[in-house]
């Protein structure tokens, strides 16, 4: 039965339950390869591509566009072209008779996310995996643990990997000091003593790349590797308008057309999404934060902080990672880089790369890492 | 035995008492319309017991009369014991001190045997200053009185039925009581109990119940298990009501030479330090004139007529006070003479 | 991912958390704590269905049970709003309005205008709502719509324990008077919410499910069943918009009819009673500013117009049911002219 | 002693009572015009209430009033000009011509407002006086209300929860014999308010509304013991008013010459004038000087009242919410 691989509803992030099945990107019959997008589906909170995990030919579709399946539920049937329809229909049989939705007692039996306290501050933090040298997922601006959804699992299957709510973000503690990125690379390096993290792999995103650099100038022998998705701190150019609409944003309606400039496709900001983005904003002391990273950070629409010279010194091995569609930080940063770096730009993808690309992501991390 | 049908007994129920600031600044009673309104019924009741066949009653707007009123009615078709009829007077009621002054005056007019008084001593001195020798039942409605008995209204009641009905005689059933006059800015008032003159400007809310507005007091007899101003006398040398002097005290400052300090319940539940400067006798038919800045000159507790600096204020003591019903002895002799035998 | 409790812990965190951050927040009403002036425990209800359970011993002297005195302790509140504090007095069953509006609608609600704009009146009324219970009549009603007719009030009728808490908080910290409903169905719905103290804004509806075809505008406890209508519904291919308008006073009349512009075609399901209601004032907005986009006449699904019931046969049909949502959308959107 | 009357004090009381009286003279006879919108209450009779008992308040703490309030406000130091404007409906008024007569506060003068709704005020009061409890300030909230109210559950409620929270409250009932047209003698049952202050378990005292000097005293006795953690008073303040009801009442209810007899013996300005002449306190003089700067001063309010402008329509909209 090794050669049958079933295709199911994944669950990307804690409170994902069921799924829709938006639309099949191979039809039954196409050959596929192992990585390739088979289907999109959606979860209340994001759009998103399965991937295939074997190689093979689309043997059976059991779900159809606009069918809700709870995680876990079978979608299709992935086979060698020689494998008998018999086996195939046993396979599914055996796989729905024997399913059993997630319950509550599966969900807090995996991993979840814990609060340590750093100095003055509670880290949140979610960890996955075990093995190797650690990596560190640092978000951006007005994000969380939760914007690597579609990559945490995947790269945490060989390694331990961590991802962390900053100061001022998430459910970690909202006071973010100064606001200066020495002062976030610090509570990073903070939470790595914390959690016993020696030396780590950093991968930050967007403001969390300008994180981890600091974090590198602060500490070499800290950090073993960079990956730097749509990062800051690699020149001076920002959309300040968004900066600013984001911050300023009091209801559903303002924030939208923000969220929207982070994608390629302004289709996946969902209402969920919005309404996360939305509550996270309410929380006390969030806007402090932001108002203050903002103007320690990004004041007059411009980075304050640009460290490319000075990572580029330390020799490092850099991934720099960008969606050539980012209406936010400019794609041109990519190839600014003065060290030596494998810069990839991936086409028609925004801002948040690593959600509308999660596999190609994926796959360029787990490359570069190994 | 048979007795001539007896006379009318006169109520007079003060609506005004039981209400004053002392409710405030000590512990006394609130004394409800209602309780004085049952009081009158139960005087009544005991009134018609003994045939007396008529009782006058003040008018007022407060609604003791109208609460007596509706007891009537409901006593009528109740119909046991008869009440006497009760006649409410008819005079003009301007709700002060005029109405008491105006109904005793028409109940002496009309020759009754006694007067019933519900109130406190500010009521009975009102009454004792019109009611000439006709014996008055005092009844206390509050706590902070000196002068009117605190007593079960039903054997008052008893009391003077036995009176009105000449069943015990006037000789045997009532005492005679002493006064004090007091003159001053040419008014002249009467006291039952005390005169005290104070340093306080103004009438105001009447009461007196700060020891250090206190200057001089004159009483007429000095109860030592008394409660108010004369409490401060009968705690310092006792004079019974009986006795033919009273006694003058003069206040001093705490601390002064040959001032005696002591507790004194000058008001229900408010007991004061006071300081006594000196004290003694005072003798029937002798005139004293108080020495004094301005301030006001309190009659029975009650401050009643303001005077300037310069002024002078002159007291006396006298035995013409009001003849009043001495409930306990004339029950006593109703007792042992089998008079209530039916 | 945040953690989940009930509409009823929410509400207790929140009122625990405002304490907590400004002292002069107080509490108060029957039974608050319970055996005030008894031999027995104290704390011994915390509320009559325990949502104040253990703020008397968090925050002594501030959890203030009061004799069963609408009038008295509603207008205390009120008055003790005008000199410096922030009370959150609890009107049991908003049934019991009865006995207590004049210090409500005409003290706390007109005190700002009648006095030229210089007075502020940060009061919160905490008050139970609606059907279910098998509590009949007197303890059963809606009433929003009482209170959404007067101005100077805000009234707000969270439907999750999101809400439930960042709406109170918001109220809490709002400086006019705040009429809080809570339906007493809600208390033990559980759901996620964050451990940090957050507002949520009055004013804004929740577009609860996001849909293109008709829109179903509701309130309250409604907000679940409408739900679960359009998503039955989903199945049969009409995308549903489901608007939760969070506050009746202020009223986002822009989401509602930016909705209908879209949609075209309106539901609104209220669990009160039919006439002058929530319901016949979102059908008479849109008809009014909206007449132009609508393909169908306006629906409403609300109970009828009888009192509440006893009998759980009369309340089960009294109260508004997925099924009659369904039968409002499906008749909507099966309207040919 | 509770509150030395000084001479100051005097004066103070003399002018303050002799505001009310003319502010209210005044009214009535420009209400007659027909000049002055809406319903108006005239105090004029009772000045002795107000002044004997705001005298002993301070800016923080708190009355509430009745429907005929305008002695009340005076009393308690809100702006003559600004009331007057108010209730000739102006923008300048105290409540920029959005309460007038029955609706008129200043709450930075502790001053919880005039209040159309008879009984309105007691449990308001209430948690004024709650506030300044659990604040630990030593300040008290008073009740003014009427024999009218005093048959309310308001003032009932308020009076139970008083002495349940031993507040620093004092309920004044402003007794004139009259709710609207019917007498208290037929409407309060037990005919004194005082003596439903037992069944509160406060004490209940009666003063002589026409006397400031009892008024003050009573009132002084029954504050400072509010301030000291004492508890609450029902003060019972027997007056007359000299109007009507309202500005229009011809009183046909009233005796022939009850007003007039009234006036003639008890008013309360020509006693206290008598006795503090009297006393030799004060001297005709110094009176008649308060009396002609108070003439002044109420014409002058007139004249500006009658000159200023009114509120603008977009003040319609305006002042509803703090935010909105």
């Amino acid at each position: 039965m090794s050669e049958i691989t079933l295709v199911t509803m994944p669950k990307w992030g804690l409170s994902m339950e069921q799924g829709k099945v938006n639309c099949w990107l191979k039809q039954v019959g196409d050959a596929i390869k192992r990585g390739e997008e088979i289907v999109e589906v959606e979860s209340e909170k994001i759009a998103g591509a399965v991937e295939a995990a074997a190689d093979g030919i689309m043997r059976r579709q059991l779900a159809a566009a606009e069918d809700t399946l709870p995680v876990g539920g079978l979608l299709g049937v992935i086979a060698a072209a020689d494998v008998p329809d018999a086996e195939i229909d046993a396979a599914v049989a055996d796989a729905l008779a024997n399913f059993k939705p997630l319950t509550a007692d599966d969900e807090s039996s995996g991993a979840s996310p814990e609060k340590i306290q750093v100095g003055n501050r509670s880290i949140r933090y979610l960890k996955r995996g075990e093995g190797g040298t650690p990596v560190i997922l640092i978000h951006g601006f007005g994000g969380d643990l939760n914007n690597w959804l579609f990559n945490h699992e995947a790269l945490a299957n060989s390694r331990t990997v961590y991802a962390v709510d900053l100061p001022g973000h998430g459910e970690s503690t909202k006071d973010v000091g100064s606001g200066a990125l020495s002062e976030l690379a610090d509570a990073l390096l903070c939470f790595m003593d914390a959690v016993g993290v020696d030396k780590a792999n950093l991968v930050g995103h967007s403001m969390g790349a300008g994180v981890a650099m600091a974090a590198a100038v602060q500490a070499p022998a800290r950090v073993e590797s960079l990956t730097l998705i749509c990062g800051a701190g690699l020149g001076a150019e920002i959309n300040g308008d968004y900066i600013q609409g984001f911050v300023g944003a009091a209801n559903r309606n303002a924030i939208k057309p923000q969220l929207m400039k982070l994608f390629g496709d302004a289709s996946l900001v969902t209402r969920q999404l919005v309404e996360d983005i939305m509550k996270y904003k309410r929380i006390e002391g969030v806007d402090a934060a932001l108002r203050t990273l903002s103007s320690a950070l990004f004041a007059d629409g411009r980075q304050q902080s640009v460290l490319r010279d000075q990572v580029a010194a330390l020799g490092k091995p850099v991934l720099i990672i960008w969606g050539e569609a980012d209406q936010i930080i400019p794609v041109a940063h990519a190839r600014a880089y003065t060290g030596k770096a494998q810069v990839e730009v991936i086409a028609g993808k925004g801002h948040m790369v690593q959600m509308e690309a999660a596999n190609e992501v994926n796959q360029l991390i787990k490359q570069f890492l190994s | 035995m048979s007795y001539s049908n007896p006379a009318s007994v006169g109520i007079i129920a003060n609506p005004a008492s039981g209400r004053d600031i002392r409710r405030l600044t000590a512990k006394a009673t609130v004394f409800p319309t209602i309780e004085k309104a049952n009081m009158i019924q139960r005087v009544l009741g005991a009134l018609g017991a003994f045939g007396v066949g008529h009782v006058m009653m003040m008018p007022d707007m407060t609604g003791i009369a109208a609460a007596v009123e509706r007891a009537i009615v409901a006593h009528r078709a109740e119909a046991h014991i008869p009440w006497p009829a009760v006649e409410f007077l008819n005079m003009d009621i301007s709700e002060s001190v005029t109405d008491t002054f105006n109904a005793v005056d028409l109940m002496v007019a009309r020759g009754v045997a006694a007067i019933v008084v519900l109130g406190g001593d500010g009521t009975h001195r009102a009454v004792a200053m019109r009611c000439g020798d006709v014996p008055i039942t005092t009844l206390s409605t509050g706590t902070n009185n000196a002068f009117p008995d605190l007593r079960e209204a039903t054997t008052a009641g008893f009391a003077t039925g036995l009176l009105a009905s000449g069943r015990v005689s006037r000789a045997e059933a009532t005492l005679a009581n002493k006064r004090i006059v007091v003159e001053a800015c040419g008014r002249c008032e009467v006291a039952l109990v005390d005169v005290c003159v104070t340093r306080h400007m103004h009438i105001a809310s009447r009461a007196v119940w700060q020891p250090e507005a206190l200057e001089e007091l004159f009483v007429a007899f000095a109860e030592p298990d008394s409660v108010g101003l004369s409490s401060i006398a009968g705690l310092l040398q006792p004079v019974r009501r009986d006795e033919p002097h009273g006694l003058r005290v003069r206040f001093g400052r705490a601390g002064g030479s040959g001032v005696r300090r002591f507790v004194a319940p000058i008001a229900p539940g408010l007991l004061e330090r006071v300081s006594v400067a000196k004290h003694g006798l005072m003798r029937p038919g002798e005139r004293v004139r108080v020495v004094s800045g301005a301030g006001t000159v309190a009659v029975d507790g009650e401050r009643e007529i303001e005077f300037g600096r310069g002024d002078t204020v002159e007291v006396m003591l006298d035995s013409n006070g009001p003849r009043t019903i001495d409930v306990a002895r004339t029950l006593h002799i109703a007792a042992t003479r089998g008079l209530l035998d039916v | 991912m945040a953690r989940k409790i009930t509409y009823q812990q929410a509400i207790n965190e929140a009122l625990a958390q405002e304490m907590a951050r400004d002292s002069s927040v107080i509490v108060m009403g029957e039974d608050n704590h319970g055996g005030e002036g008894s031999p027995g425990e104290q704390d011994a209800w915390g509320g009559v269905l325990g949502v104040t359970k253990g703020l008397y011993h968090k925050f002594p002297g501030r959890v203030i049970d009061t004799p069963i005195s609408e009038s008295g302790f509603i207008g205390a509140a009120i008055g003790a709003a005008t000199n410096g504090l922030r009370p959150v007095a609890e009107l049991m069953f908003v049934d019991f309005m009865g006995v207590c509006f004049d210090q409500i609608f005409n003290q706390a609600a007109k005190f700002r205008y009648m006095f030229g704009g210089k007075a502020e009146t940060p009061v919160v009324i905490r008050t139970m709502y609606g059907a279910g219970f098998r509590a009949a009549a007197q303890h059963s009603q809606c009433l929003y719509s009482l209170f959404t007719h007067i101005p100077g009030l805000k009234v707000v009728m969270p439907a999750t324990p999101y809400d439930a808490k960042g709406m109170l908080i918001q109220a809490i910290r709002d400086n006019d008077p705040v009429i809080f409903m809570e339906h007493k169905m809600l208390y033990t719905l559980e759901g996620e919410v964050p451990e940090e103290s957050y507002t949520v804004p009055f004013g804004e509806a929740n577009v609860v499910r996001e849909g293109d075809d008709i829109t179903v505008v509701t309130l309250g406890r409604m907000v679940h069943l409408a739900d679960q209508a359009a998503q039955a519904m989903q199945k049969n291919g009409v995308h549903v918009e489901v608007i939760d308008l969070r506050t009746t006073s202020p009223l986002d009349e822009a989401t509602v009819l930016e909705s209908v512009e879209r949609t075209g075609r309106l539901v609104v399901v209220d669990e009160s009673n039919p006439r002058c209601s929530m319901a016949s004032d979102i059908a008479g907005l849109v008809a009014q500013k909206a007449f132009g986009a609508l393909k169908a006449p306006i629906e409403q699904v609300t109970a009828p117009h009888v009192p509440p019931p006893f009998s759980d046969a009369l309340e089960d049909i009294y109260i508004p049911t997925v099924a009659d949502i369904q039968g409002a959308i499906g008749r909507v959107m099966e309207f040919r002219r | 002693m509770a509150s030395e009357l000084t001479k100051d004090r005097l004066l103070q009381a003399y002018r303050t009572m002799r505001t009310i009286r003319d502010f209210e003279d005044r009214l009535h006879a420009d209400f007659a015009t027909g000049e002055i919108p809406g319903f108006v209450h005239l105090y004029a009779g009772e000045e002795a209430s107000a002044t004997g008992i705001c005298m002993h308040l301070g800016k923080d703490d708190y009355i509430a009033s009745t429907h005929r309030g305008h002695g009340h406000c005076i009393a308690k130091g809100v702006d003559v000009m600004g009331m007057m404007a108010e209730i000739w409906g102006k923008k300048t008024g105290t409540c920029r011509g959005k309460g007038g007569s029955m609706h008129i506060a200043d709450l930075s003068l502790g001053m919880m407002g005039a209040n159309g709704i008879v009984g309105g005020g007691g449990p308001l009061i209430c948690g004024a006086a709650l506030a300044m409890k659990l604040r630990k300030l030593d300040d008290v909230a008073i009740c003014f209300f009427g024999d009218g109210a005093s048959n309310q559950g308001t003032i009932f409620e308020a009076l139970n929860l008083a002495t349940v929270w031993n507040l620093p409250a004092i309920f004044v009932a402003e007794n004139n014999g009259y709710a609207e047209a019917t007498s208290s003698k037929y409407s309060v049952a037990c005919d004194n308010i005082a003596d439903r202050a037992s069944a509160f378990g406060m004490p209940g005292v009666i003063v002589d509304g026409f006397d400031f000097f009892a008024v003050h005293e009573a009132a002084g006795e029954a504050i400072e013991r509010a301030r000291k953690g004492g508890g609450p008073t029902l003060l019972e303040v027997k007056l007359s008013r000299y109007y009507g009801h309202f500005e229009g009442d011809q009183q046909k209810y009233r005796a022939p010459n009850e007003v007039a007899h009234i006036k003639e013996a008890k008013d309360c300005l020509t006693t206290f004038a008598k006795r503090v002449t009297g006393a030799g306190q004060l001297t005709q003089a110094e009176l008649s000087a308060i009396d002609a700067e108070v003439a002044a001063l109420i014409e002058e309010s007139v004249r500006r009242a009658k000159s200023d402008p009114k509120p603008a329509a977009a003040d319609l909209m305006t002042d509803v919410y703090v935010s909105y």
